[in-house]
């Protein structure tokens, strides 16, 4: 960690773009002020530091060149706080984090996200387009609860790959929930199943449907999914906040992406997580 | 790995290392599995009464160029009923030590009874209490730094509970050796050394401190010579007969074999695991580094203790 | 450079950076060197009664991994006779601070009086009075750790000097802002924090503790957080009319910049001289960081101070 | 310095070979444990430790492969209990510390040395000799009280050098003043005097006289001064008691080699020690 070019402490940025995606969800990007630029991975994430409030874990939503963006949805008081501020802002910029997703492969793509949960799937389908050397196919399943929360939408229609939308409203697309569609689309879809790498990110009681799905195609080892609904103090395994029963593995640093296999095993895996306090709250009874 | 049997006062574990507390140890499963990994034993991170979120982020932060972590966790735990009842899930060959924290005597008692009354199941080796927080009547001072407090909380203690009792404490402070005094006349089984050293952090352009808490604690390697000089202190004015446990900034077996040869009986290993992928990489080359220089030595870990006094 | 101009309480100096005592400063040559290299001003080696060789070698070692210093030179020092002649040969261009160490208020007024009537030639910008010496009548604690004893010194020094006192805080104690409220109250013209930290080393194949004296300090990078915090806590107890001169391992300018906005209104700087084929690139990097710092956020100096606590 | 291979921390290694040059001289030699191997450049020392006792700086007399020598010659408390030490024995090595002779030349070589300062001499010599892919001519002027003190001479005699040797007693070679000797020397030797390299170390007022008769000479410029009679602490420039009067330099990383020019104009220089209580000697009242 200490060896790649790293933030090991906050360093502090000014906004550089902003723009609410809706009403509430913002996109910021830095300007990285380095000479070398930083080795980030679909997947990995930083802790975002409002001075003289809190910091929380944000995906990488977009890195280019020195420039790198944040999908923010306000949920509670600091990511509320963050989507705020504006331009010129100084933000603190910890990480990049944990371990992300793995491309190393030649297969057709299946990308799954549910509400906020597209926010390090977007780096991911831009890596996937931008670095691959074959033509594979790549397709996006997209939900959310209504159409405005169809984040980068336009975006996504406007690239070479396939797009499948759906909205609990049927605002837009398929009316219902993502798990249903998905379940539909594998089943048409994967005719060769093990051709096929599945990357999720959202709800976690709707990665646990996902990993369930998967299961039944024996496909949970092509399946990476992306925790991002747990609290994260220390971002580089030393603290515990993180940790998931009964492997004692961290989401900051093992995670957090698992492949589907591993996190099978996982008994907390969409039923608890983790106050600050360490104590567990049944994901069930939050809804965000 | 036989001669690394490490006696503790009355309590045997199978190798000198010890997980420090508040480092990974916050949950049953972390624990379980640091144990499985190697460590002689493993510490939970310290409970209090209630439960407490602990301080704002950011709270715990590297710091490459001293190879060292400053942090204000702030004391977050989910209080003694839900860690009681956690504990109960881990195996009963896992060699656990609980930390708890309090402001008063009394508190600790609690705790202590809290702990016992929930956790029916796991055997504990020890509870190391945590003397940082500030003192429930006397503002601003931390319970662990006035030699008084210490004794009365030490007595208290001692008479509610048969389950060793090691006092962990803090080097900030004039003279440790006199807390250390005052927990062993009370009846201390064990002195843990040494907490993290008062620090803090400053962002300069918003030029605001960087802990959610402003102010903070240091450990890790910047912090070796400092945890090493207080076991060598503790050692010279208590003596061979009270067990000591160091800690602070180990991260190689010489600094294992260091602490020992100031008078340690065994050690803590918290700040060392960071960077590491797994556990396991740091505890192996820690125990055999150890085990080749006790054969090279030709010298067994009770030989060793306090040699460097003579 | 004018932007770097520094007053301290009634003191002016060209910049921010001192060199901290103990550190190249033990002859009339290198601290004029250090001067004329560019630092705001030079502190000597601390200087007592009578001459002392110090505590045998080794006696000061680097430790790479922490970018630190672990010493125990024992306040080696020709004596107040000797060394008032030698500051004879500095040129009054130099700002000069004298440090001083003693074990009773009498024994500080001694040597006051006696570098006075042997260098008649240098004025003096302060005497600065460390206080990590044994107390000559109360055995084992060091003169600076008692609130009392500290009153006492600062008393009867001011009465014998007209030149402004600054006392030397040790990080070595339970609550750092009482030594600092003491002193000020009775007269100090400016606090300087932070001495070294207790620490110790210890070899394995000798199984032998390393210095020359067992016991050291601990300097470098490794205190920095430490030092941060002694003069944030000290700025908050005593507010902004006391001047406070922050050191304790500041090698970058960045540091600089954290100290004066916790609350220093200068700095020392000690080890960070260490691996610097010449002292000049050292002193004009973090001349020249410090600059470019307060041209790009468009303070002054003043402005900065302490601006972490708003 | 922390770059390259060093020993910050005494280093405690058991005395691999130990034999007497004379009754009050020993050759220590070490198994420098390490893969790779150390920089050493003749001129530089080591602090030896005697753990529990001192610590004294001691040049570098030879290394080779993995073998460091020094030579030590007992004239006060821990030089003497160190040449006591029997093979086995274990003394710590800190450095290599100062900055060492230059080498980088292809002019011809005289060497002159003074009682034991011969020590860092030899290993200088050898580096002459076997690093060179010049033909040159060695000159090497040793002088001392007896001749049992003319150190390593038989080993010399055998070299491909020229040896002129004197002692104060007449018990071997020239019959006086290494100093007396080497003005004439000179006066013979120096045709094309720019061509020539002067190296020394010695009692420093043995090295003050070496650097008048070169001044006179105009050879200041090509004569390379190792000081060995003064107290080193720290050994990396740091605690400043090795600094002398009036450049500010240090002895134990700006020196111990100096050139005669910048010697020239160090008042203290054959004039003032310091102690290890910082305050001056006179170099006329002590006598090795
Ligand atoms: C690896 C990772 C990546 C992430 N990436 C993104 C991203 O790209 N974009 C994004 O918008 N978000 C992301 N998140 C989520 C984001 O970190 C949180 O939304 C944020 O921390 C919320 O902080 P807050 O202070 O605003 O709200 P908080 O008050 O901390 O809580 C937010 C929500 O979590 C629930 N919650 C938290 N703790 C408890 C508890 N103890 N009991 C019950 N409910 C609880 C609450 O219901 C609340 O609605 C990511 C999280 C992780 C772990
Ligand atoms: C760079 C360097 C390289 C060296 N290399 C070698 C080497 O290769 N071999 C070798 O044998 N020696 C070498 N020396 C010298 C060696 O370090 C000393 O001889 C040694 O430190 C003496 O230590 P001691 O404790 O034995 O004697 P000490 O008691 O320290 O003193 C030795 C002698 O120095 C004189 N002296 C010291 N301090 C004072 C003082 N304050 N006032 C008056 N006189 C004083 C004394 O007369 C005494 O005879 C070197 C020194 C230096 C600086
Ligand atoms: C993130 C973190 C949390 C800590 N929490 C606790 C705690 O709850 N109770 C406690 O007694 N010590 C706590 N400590 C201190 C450690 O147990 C240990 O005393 C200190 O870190 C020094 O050891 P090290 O240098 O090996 O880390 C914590 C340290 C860190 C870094
Ligand atoms: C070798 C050495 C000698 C020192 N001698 C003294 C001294 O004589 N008087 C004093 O007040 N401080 C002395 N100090 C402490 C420094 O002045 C300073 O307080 C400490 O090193 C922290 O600053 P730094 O981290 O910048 O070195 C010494 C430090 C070192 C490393
Ligand atoms: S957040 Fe600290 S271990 Fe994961
Ligand atoms: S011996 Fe310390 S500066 Fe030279």
């Amino acid at each position: 960690m200490s060896e790649t070019y790293h933030y090991n402490l906050p360093v502090c940025l000014p906004i550089f773009r902003k723009y609410m995606e809706n009403e509430k969800t913002a996109i910021l990007s830095f300007l990285l002020p380095e000479e070398k630029s930083m080795k980030v991975v679909p997947g990995q994430y930083f802790m975002l530091w409002l001075p003289g409030d809190d910091e929380i874990p944000i995906a990488v939503n977009h890195y280019q060149k020195k420039t790198i963006s944040f999908a923010i949805c306000g949920v509670g008081p600091t990511s509320n706080a963050i989507i705020q501020k504006e331009e010129k802002c100084l933000i603190g910029l910890r990480g990049p984090f944990g371990n992300g997703f793995n491309l190393d492969h030649n297969k057709n793509v299946v990308i799954i996200a549910g509400g906020i949960g597209i926010a390090p799937l977007r780096f991911l389908v831009h890596q996937l387009i931008n670095n691959s050397f074959i033509s594979r196919k790549i397709i996006l399943i997209q939900g959310a609860r209504t159409k405005t929360e169809l984040l980068f939408r336009e975006e996504f229609e406007k690239l070479p790959i396939s797009t499948d939308f759906c909205t609990e409203d049927g605002s837009y697309g398929f009316h219902g929930l993502i798990s249903e569609k998905i379940e539909t689309t594998l089943d048409n879809l994967l005719d060769k199943p093990l051709n096929w790498e599945i990357y999720t990110c959202g709800p976690e009681l709707m990665l646990k449907k996902i990993l369930v799905i998967a299961q039944e195609h024996s496909l949970e080892r092509n399946l990476q999914i992306c925790l991002a609904d747990r609290y994260i103090r220390c971002g580089f395994g030393i603290c515990g906040s993180c940790f998931i029963d009964d492997l004692g593995l961290s989401i900051c640093q093992d995670g957090p992406v698992f492949r589907g296999d591993v996190i099978a095993r996982v008994d907390d895996f969409g039923k608890f997580g983790r106050g600050a306090d360490g104590s567990k709250y049944p994901f069930a009874n939050i809804g965000k | 790995m036989k001669i690394l049997k490490t006696t503790i006062g009355n309590v045997e574990i199978r190798n000198p290392l010890i997980l420090a507390s508040g480092i990974l140890g916050s949950t049953y499963s972390s624990l379980k599995r640091l144990f499985h990994e190697g460590l002689g034993a493993v510490t939970t991170k310290s409970i209090g009464f209630k439960p407490r979120k602990g301080y704002p982020n950011p709270s715990v932060l590297y710091l490459p160029e001293i190879h060292s972590i400053i942090n204000a966790v702030g004391l977050a735990n989910p209080g003694c009923v839900k860690f009681g009842k956690e504990l109960q899930k881990i195996d009963s060959d896992v060699k656990l030590i609980v930390s708890l924290y309090a402001s008063s005597p009394e508190e600790f008692v609690s705790v202590i009874d809290c702990i016992r009354r929930y956790n029916k199941k796991t055997e504990l080796l020890a509870f190391e209490l945590n003397l940082s927080c500030p003192h429930a009547k006397r503002l601003g001072i931390a319970v662990g730094t006035d030699p008084e407090i210490v004794r009365e909380i030490v007595k208290k203690v001692k008479r509610t509970s048969r389950i060793p009792i090691w006092v962990k404490l803090t080097p900030n402070i004039t003279d440790i050796t006199k807390i250390g005094e005052a927990a062993v006349s009370a009846g201390a089984n064990a002195l843990v050394a040494i907490n993290t050293v008062k620090a803090m952090l400053i962002d300069i352009r918003t030029k605001k401190p960087i802990l959610g808490n402003i102010r903070g604690g240091l450990s890790g390697q910047a912090i070796k010579p400092v945890g090493l000089r207080a076991i060598y202190d503790l050692y010279e004015t208590l003596g061979s007969k009270i067990p000591l446990i160091g800690l602070g900034g180990i991260s190689k077996w010489e600094d294992v074999v260091e602490y020992i040869l100031a008078g340690a009986c065994a050690v803590e290993i918290g700040s060392a695991f960071t960077n590491y992928s797994s556990p396991n990489i740091l505890i192996s080359k820690l125990l055999k580094g150890l085990e080749s220089y006790l054969i090279h030595e030709e010298v067994s870990l009770e030989e060793l203790r306090g040699v460097a006094h003579e």
